[in-house]
């Protein structure tokens, strides 16, 4: 029974994981309409960022979002001017992002090697520490994603829903020119969400780092993922997001323990289908036009 | 209020616009009427700052408004009903009538505001949390009207605010813009419903392949034989 | 001065100054091949050796090992009078980590280029991809890690690493017979196995080649000894939640832990497991990157592998690797890989140019056929000893695996004891 | 020949009944005003029995045959052919390209190239020649709308709806195309025409059809209709009514 | 030019005869053999990517199918030729065939549901491509993780040596591609697609029939890919499945042919060709550590230069590119090593590209009509 609880709790809690990579990857492509590939790259940066500040400077992995985040946000809002600038389309974003994709991966296999890198257990205390709920681990790195997601999900979709930023992205992202012509000043809205969204991957960067080696052409890996996350979730839902990172980390959880580690993609890739056959708009997602 | 002074604009290499001046006072309407392509729209487009001028000013309470971005347009007092309707589509009706009382001097009042506009078309409170894109087509243009007058403007600028709404509601937006002109807004429409809008109007412009060609009380452009051939069909 | 051959190779500046002056004073070629003429500034053309290495994509981490490995050799090689007296320069392209296009890579070195030689690339795909290309070519094939064993037919293709044709039964029964020889061998075993060409082959052995002994693995090596296998599953190469394996391995509770890991898996199912405060008694990880298994900290003490070559005694007593490996550590610290011991994978890379080296020389000329008969008549000396090509065994050599732990915060070779680094035997025992 | 019933149309968005039971018939030859405050159903109506939504229940039939749950391809080949009322061109392709389709497919397949020249002549028809081989961005709302017209009259339909293809024209241009509609009519087609222009409606409807909130509250012989008092505190408003 | 849509196809068809007997004048020149696997790769990206455009690129459904049909023709070949020894002609057009049935259902199921489309649409395709990844990965026939080698295939005398034989196969799949695409594009299902992507609803409405013309170019979209991932099997020697499912065929064949351009067939058959002569000549060049940073950098300049992809900017422009193509091979001859016809091809096809991007050209201002008074019959009499 241990077996099964304990699986499913890690499954759920990798959802954590996945959904904080996800979020800022819905909000940048829901709202913005830029496929930002480069938010990986971000998430990869970020996870070296704290590795090194740990590495060098013994600085506490919690500690490092610190710096990564204003670091990330910065390089989020910088990315946004420029598309703007240059008036960057849905499939253009998804190119051109294709390419600083590549040039940051080659840029971190420049400074890290392409060889892994990992804190160890005196730089990185968190990665075999759990909390303890009867005799159920809740890994602490795992945990923290977990927790922070929930907050940032919720945060985030008040931000969106409910106030007068979030209205204006949304005009922003449908009808620029009008949009302007109420006085929206666009560039303003859209870098503002764009850093939003860079800081999210920041987090998930030093949660990454925090649970896992690293190594330069890591990123690549989370593409399925992510994106089965965010269009299941609904582009630009952020609640939608979070339980879609959720049920994915529990049917790859079950999965693992009924059918072998192997089953995993495949359960989470066949409930995925099954969703969007039946609710094709995504779990959150808007039903009607 | 209001100065276009010898304005030019255009799409890509072909010009649309030529020379273009015209004024509106201080609580004045003024009416735009002319044929199908004539250039009415774009000229809209380049007051409010969404379509870039290629020459000439645009002073508005005596500052230049020319090369501003629509933000800051917008901000200075202009809102704007742009031809076919162009709301958020996939938004509620309530999120884009707050968008219209987005910028900071409208946000203040944007309740009472708001209570307004559903006062004026009841049929937005009804549907205020439909997605403003699966409105009919005449509820989007109440609902484009109601956006701009959300933003507390000091000039209004319409582009066809009667299209495609019953005769009983284009009734109404007409005695809105008198209602609202008489609380101080000036008001530049184009209507192609060019009796109602001369008998509302103060001034009319007549506007032909982009040039101005006939300025007039509203009321001499209604007796002007060619204006009368040509616009009303008589 | 030796200084002159330097600049015609491909090997960056960067490592150039250490190991050159080291390199200078020694009159003994690190090659082996056995020279013993003070080095001459190799002349003429260069000989071009061409190679691919997945410098990016999944293979990359281990592959920037065999770069670093590379480029030491041909530096010191230059260093030492070039091969035939002539400078020699490694071009190594880029596979990605993509098998057709290793192919195409091979290709075009051999027929566009024009390369003289070759080197083989790192990874299963990519050796068997161009396995194809050197046989169509003729060109003489070393290689350093093909651990498919029987996919390699090729009769010019040698495989440096030292596993012997059959790794599938060699490297289990070695481990076994290291765990035995402290006479508290595991009861019951866990298998955690990557699906990984290699690590399957390893573990599961393969029916499909005809031969019986290629259908052995691991697991049913385990079952004859006795040893009662209490868990089997197998996980994919792309795996990121180790939660719920590791819950499996908790409830499980085996005595060992066979892992037939690559890279980070090690560490990271140690991670998991620490989580759920849980500690096999043993472990053993198949091809793990050493230095983040060391990271693992307390945890990861008593945990095995298999090596063929590591840098303490006894595989330094010979002063000549003494020095290769001090070298091997200077250059790998200098490009920026975080574990810069010379252990197996460097070795096997070491290796593989020692055979091409000693065969041209041996043949003399840069005629494939002639190298290709050197190689498979004459013995050569290798940084793992003595080294027969078995024409027999698809040139495989006998297997020369070692069993090596963490113990103390590092790596040794514990088993056999006449390998072991001076006092360390292997450490294990299943009922604490 | 072309005869189409519906009845009982009901077509519901959520809470909103934008059809609640409509029924009527489109007879042979007629022009149809289908005249109602905004919101009240027209557009809706048109969707469905055009194919492009299909009705929660009701039934289509047109001569004879039930097209109810046809797909929206095959009403067109069977004559039935629509405009949007917000312009829906084809955005990647020229004016020309845009009107070519719809020659292209139906009972008699053109192939591209015929398609091509066809094409121009309905462009020129409904004046945009000029236009044929521009991009559709270069056109503004009107412009566009005639487009629409000349891509529904290129699939040479027996019923052609028209959904307020002529708001937004001033007086003058209104006469012009109440003849262009007229001269589409003489041809033989049976014209649906949805429009907010009063004029427009009673100078060409020869019978006409008022909705309400989703239901038909009048029916008749234009003149009539037009007076019914329902009609005029619904949709017309007192100015209109003194028009 | 539109009126001759035979013309396309009857170049290609010459083209290709041509280059059919390329490999002999490669033996006869003594030319090196990489020429004739270059070749084969170009051919091989251009299937892939002509094959992904005409439905992705035609329709507009944007799909990251291509690397399941891509997979399942590698995998049809390996599975059936090594493990069952099946002969290997027949099976290519298997797996081109299972591939189509693959993508016939997910077409069967996904069409059904007018709402599947956009962004959804791909994550279904990408999706499938990873469910057989599992699905092979968990079944030993298919491979279990061990992977296939291709090593003892035996190919055919017929076809020559290997480097010929690949090149003839990779010829014929391009050439059948390339066809099959100019064919579609000037057909009415051509149209048709073109109208979906626009409209869906209006394409429906306007009496395209959508359901069974999205299925009949996903159909043929999944035959070309499978068939050409079954000839690419034969190049791959050694099948895994993280080599063959995963995104890497997917991601470039939507490079391939968003830079070339979708709307036109020629556009992915140039994408193909530039960015696979680009790339493999930096990897020739051997700098590692910049030639990322240089792909990234010109693809990203391409993307913002060129927006309507290069083949309908390169047509707009032809003096410039002209110019640019001459000096490339100028620039070739002064810079870069006399030694390798590829490397001449990369500097033209670069000074072509960077010519097109030169940024000129002037638009006309239509004169505006009225509506003509002509009379409907006099319009169809007309
Ligand atoms: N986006 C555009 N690109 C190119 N040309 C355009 C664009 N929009 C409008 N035009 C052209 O500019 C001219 C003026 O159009 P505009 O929409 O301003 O006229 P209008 O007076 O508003 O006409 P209407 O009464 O039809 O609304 C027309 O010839 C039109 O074709
Ligand atoms: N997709 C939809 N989702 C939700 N509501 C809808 C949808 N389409 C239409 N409606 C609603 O159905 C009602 C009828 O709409 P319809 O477009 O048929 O009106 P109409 O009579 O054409 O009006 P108008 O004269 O303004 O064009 C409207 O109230 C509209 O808000
Ligand atoms: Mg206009
Ligand atoms: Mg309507």
């Amino acid at each position: 029974m241990s077996l099964w609880t304990q699986s499913i709790v890690s499954g759920l809690l990798s959802g954590g994981i996945y959904a904080m990579m996800s979020l800022g990857m819905s909000l940048s492509w829901g709202v913005l309409k830029i496929i930002n590939l480069a938010h990986f790259s971000f998430i990869l940066l970020s996870g070296y960022f704290t590795y090194q500040l740990a590495f060098s400077y013994g600085w506490d992995p919690f500690a490092a979002i610190l710096v990564c985040v204003p670091v990330f946000a910065l390089a989020g809002m910088a990315l946004q001017w420029a598309f703007d600038k240059l008036r960057v389309s849905e499939f253009e974003s998804l190119l051109l992002t294709f390419g600083l994709f590549i040039i940051f991966e080659s840029i971190a296999s420049t400074v890290w090697t392409a060889d892994f890198r990992r804190m160890d257990t005196v730089q990185n205390p968190y990665q075999s520490q759990s909390v303890w709920l009867g005799d159920i681990a809740l890994p602490v790195p795992q945990l923290a994603a977990f927790v922070v997601a929930v907050i940032v999900a919720f945060g985030t979709r008040y931000l969106m829903e409910k106030t007068d930023f979030g209205r204006a992205v949304r005009a922003l992202s449908q009808d620029r020119d009008v949009a302007r012509a109420f006085g929206i000043d666009p560039h303003r809205v859209a870098m503002r969400l764009a850093g939003l969204a860079a800081a999210f991957a920041a987090i998930a960067g030093v949660f990454i780092a925090m649970s896992r080696a690293l190594w330069p052409g890591l990123a690549v890996e989370w593409f399925g993922i992510v994106f089965s996350v965010v269009i299941l979730g609904g582009l630009g839902s952020t609640l939608g997001t979070l339980i879609a990172a959720v049920i994915i980390g529990f049917v790859g959880g079950v999965a693992t323990v009924v059918g072998g580690p192997p089953m995993a993609p495949l359960a989470i890739f066949l409930v995925l289908i099954a969703t969007l056959l039946f609710r094709p708009q995504g779990i959150m997602g808007r039903s009607s036009i | 209020m209001l100065e276009v002074e010898s304005v030019r604009a255009g799409y890509g290499q072909a010009q649309a616009l030529w020379d273009v001046s015209l004024r509106v006072g201080d609580g004045e309407i003024v009416t735009i009427i002319g044929p199908n392509g004539a250039g009415k729209s774009t000229l809209v487009n380049v007051i409010a700052g969404i379509h870039p001028a290629w020459g000439g000013r645009i002073v508005f309470d005596g500052r230049e408004i020319t090369a501003l971005p629509p933000h800051r347009v917008c901000t200075a007092g202009v809102a704007v009903v742009p031809e076919g309707r162009q709301v958020f589509a996939d938004m509620t009706v309530t999120d884009n009538l707050l968008i219209g009382g987005y910028h900071r001097a409208a946000r203040a009042r944007r309740k009472e505001n708001y209570e307004r506009v559903c006062e004026i078309f009841p049929r937005l409170a009804e549907r205020a949390n439909q997605l403003a894109g699966s409105l009919s087509g005449g509820e989007q243009q109440m609902l484009a009207i109601g956006r701009a007058l959300m933003a507390e403007p000091r000039l209004l600028l319409l582009d066809e605010p009667s299209l495609g709404l019953a005769p009983v509601i284009v009734d109404t937006i007409f005695e809105i813009l008198q209602r609202i002109n008489a609380e101080g807004v000036s008001v530049l429409v184009v209507e192609q419903n060019v009796v109602e809008a001369l008998e509302l109007a103060s001034r009319g412009y007549v506007l032909e392949q982009g040039r101005i060609v006939k300025e007039a009380a509203a009321a001499d452009l209604l007796d002007d034989p060619d204006v009368r051939t040509a616009y009303l069909g008589v | 001065g030796g200084g002159g051959g330097s600049a015609t190779t491909a090997a960056p500046d960067t490592t150039a100054g250490g190991p050159a002056t080291t390199a200078g004073e020694d009159t003994t070629p690190a090659t082996g091949a056995g020279d013993d003429e003070e080095a001459e500034a190799p002349s003429g053309d260069p000989i071009v050796i061409g190679s691919t290495l997945a410098l990016t994509g999944p293979l990359a981490p281990t592959a920037a090992i065999h770069k670093v490995a590379g480029d030491l050799f041909v530096e010191r090689l230059n260093a030492s009078g070039g091969l035939l007296g002539r400078p020699v320069e490694w071009r190594v392209l880029d596979d990605e980590s993509v098998a057709d296009q290793a192919a195409a890579l091979y290709e075009r070195l051999i027929t566009e280029d024009g390369v003289d030689l070759i080197m083989g690339p790192y990874g299963t795909g990519a050796i068997a991809a161009a396995i194809q290309v050197a046989e169509r070519y003729g060109y003489v094939y070393p290689q350093h890690t093909g651990s498919l064993t029987y996919a390699f037919g090729y009769e010019c293709h040698f495989p440096s690493w030292p596993t012997g044709r059959y790794p599938n039964i060699t490297n289990p029964e070695l481990v076994f017979d290291a765990l035995e020889s402290t006479g508290n061998p595991p009861e019951t075993i866990a298998f955690v196995i990557n699906q990984f060409p290699g690590s399957m082959f390893v573990a599961y052995g393969n029916p499909d080649t005809g031969d019986p002994n290629d259908a052995k693995g691991a697991k049913q090596i385990a079952e004859e000894r006795g040893y009662e296998v209490v868990l089997d599953v197998q996980y994919p190469l792309d795996i990121s939640d180790w939660g719920p394996i590791a819950a499996q391995v908790r409830d499980a509770d085996p005595d060992f832990v066979y892992l037939g890991a690559l890279g980070v898996d090690g560490p990271n199912l140690i991670a998991a497991l620490d989580a759920l405060n849980y500690q096999p008694a043993g472990m053993f990880m198949q091809w793990p990157a050493p230095g983040p298994v060391l990271g693992a900290g307390e945890s990861a003490e008593g945990v095995l592998s298999v090596t063929a070559f590591e840098s303490h005694p006894p595989f330094t007593d010979d002063p000549v690797y003494a020095e290769v490996a001090d070298a091997f550590r200077e250059a790998a610290t200098e490009a920026g890989i975080p574990y810069p011991e010379m252990e197996t994978q460097a070795s096997a890379s070491w290796a593989a140019w020692e055979t091409l080296v000693q065969g041209v020389e041996g043949a003399g000329s840069l005629d494939h056929q002639e190298i290709c008969d050197y190689l498979r008549n004459n013995p050569v000396k290798t940084i793992f000893g003595e080294y027969t090509y078995g024409t027999e065994s698809n040139n495989y050599y006998g297997d020369l695996s070692y069993v090596k732990q963490v113990q103390d915060g590092d790596w040794w070779v514990v088993y056999p004891e006449e390998k072991a680094a001076p006092d360390r035997t292997i450490q294990y025992s299943p009922d604490n | 020949m072309a005869d189409l019933r519906f009845e009982d149309l009901v077509k519901h968005f959520g809470g909103v009944h934008a059809l609640d039971g409509v029924s009527g018939h489109v007879d042979d030859g007629e022009i149809l005003g289908l005249v109602g405050p905004n919101g009240s159903g027209k557009s809706t109506l048109i969707n469905v029995l055009s194919g492009h939504y299909e009705a929660d229940s009701g039934r289509v039939v047109l001569d004879g045959e039930d097209i109810t749950d046809r797909p929206a391809h095959r009403i067109i080949e069977m004559g039935l052919a629509r405009t949007y009322q917000i312009p829906r061109p084809f955005s990647t392709m020229t004016a020309l390209e845009n009107v070519s389709v719809p020659l292209m497919f139906g009972a008699e397949p053109k192939s591209p190239g015929e398609a091509r020249e066809a094409a121009r002549e309905w462009l020129e028809f409904v004046g945009l020649e000029a236009y044929a081989d521009e991009p559709i961005t270069s056109l503004n709302l009107h412009q566009l709308k005639y487009l629409e017209l000349a891509r529904a009259l290129a699939a040479r339909p027996r019923i052609l709806f028209l959904d307020e293809v002529l708001s937004g024209l001033n007086p003058a241009e209104v006469n012009e195309s109440i003849e262009m509609v007229r001269r589409i009519h003489d041809s033989g087609i049976t014209i649906v025409i949805v429009e907010h222009l009063v004029r427009v409606v009673t100078s060409l409807a020869t019978r006409i059809m008022v909705l309400d909130r989703g239901k038909v509250i009048a029916d008749g012989d234009p003149g009539e209709v037009m007076r019914l008092p329902e009609v005029v505190t619904a949709y017309l408003g007192k100015r209109a009514q003194s028009a | 030019m539109r009126q001759r849509p035979w013309l396309g196809p009857a170049v290609t068809l010459v083209v290709a005869v041509a280059l059919w007997f390329y490999p002999n004048l490669v033996d006869a020149a003594g030319w090196p053999i990489f020429y004739l696997l270059f070749a084969y790769t170009v051919f091989f990206w251009v299937t892939q990517a002509s094959s992904w455009n005409l439905f992705t690129g035609f329709s507009g459904y944007f799909s990251f199918g291509q690397g399941a049909f891509y997979g399942v023709g590698v995998y049809a070949l390996g599975v059936l030729v090594v493990k069952r020894g099946w002969p290997l002609l027949p099976t290519f057009v298997v797996g081109g065939l299972l591939a189509s049935v693959l993508g016939l259902f997910i077409g069967l199921v996904v069409f059904r549901l007018r709402r599947l489309r956009g962004e959804i649409f791909a994550l279904m395709t990408l999706a499938v491509a990873f469910v057989l990844g599992a699905v092979a990965r968990i079944s030993p026939t298919i491979d279990g993780g061990q992977g296939i080698p291709l090593s003892s295939v035996p190919t055919p005398d017929a076809l020559g040596t290997h480097p010929q034989m690949i090149f003839r196969l990779g010829l014929i799949t391009a050439v059948l591609a390339v066809v099959v695409v100019q064919v579609v594009q000037n057909s009415r299902l051509g149209w048709g697609l073109f109208s979906i992507r626009d409209d869906e609803d209006v394409a429906e409405t306007l009496g395209v029939p959508t359901f069974r013309f999205k299925m009949i170019a996903l159909g043929l979209t999944s035959f070309l890919a499978g068939l050409s991932g079954a000839v690419h099997a034969l190049q791959v020697s050694y099948v895994t499945i993280e080599e063959v499912f995963n995104i890497r065929v997917p991601l470039m064949v939507i490079l391939m042919s968003i830079l070339g351009g979708t709307r036109h067939w020629m556009g992915p058959v140039l994408g193909a060709l530039v960015v696979h002569t680009m790339s493999d000549r930096l990897n020739r060049a051997g700098l590692e550590a910049v030639s990322d940073i240089i792909v990234g950098a010109l693809l990203i300049l391409m993307i913002v230069a060129i927006k309507e992809g290069l083949y309908l900017r390169m047509r707009e422009r032809p003096l410039v590119t002209a110019i640019g193509a001459a000096v490339g091979v100028a620039a070739g001859f002064v810079l870069g090593p006399l030694d390798s016809a590829v490397t001449h091809l990369a500097y033209t096809l670069l000074g072509a590209v960077l010519g097109a991007m030169v940024p000129v050209g002037r638009r006309r201002r239509p004169q505006s009509g009225a509506p003509a008074t002509q009379t409907i019959e006099e319009v169809v009499g007309g």
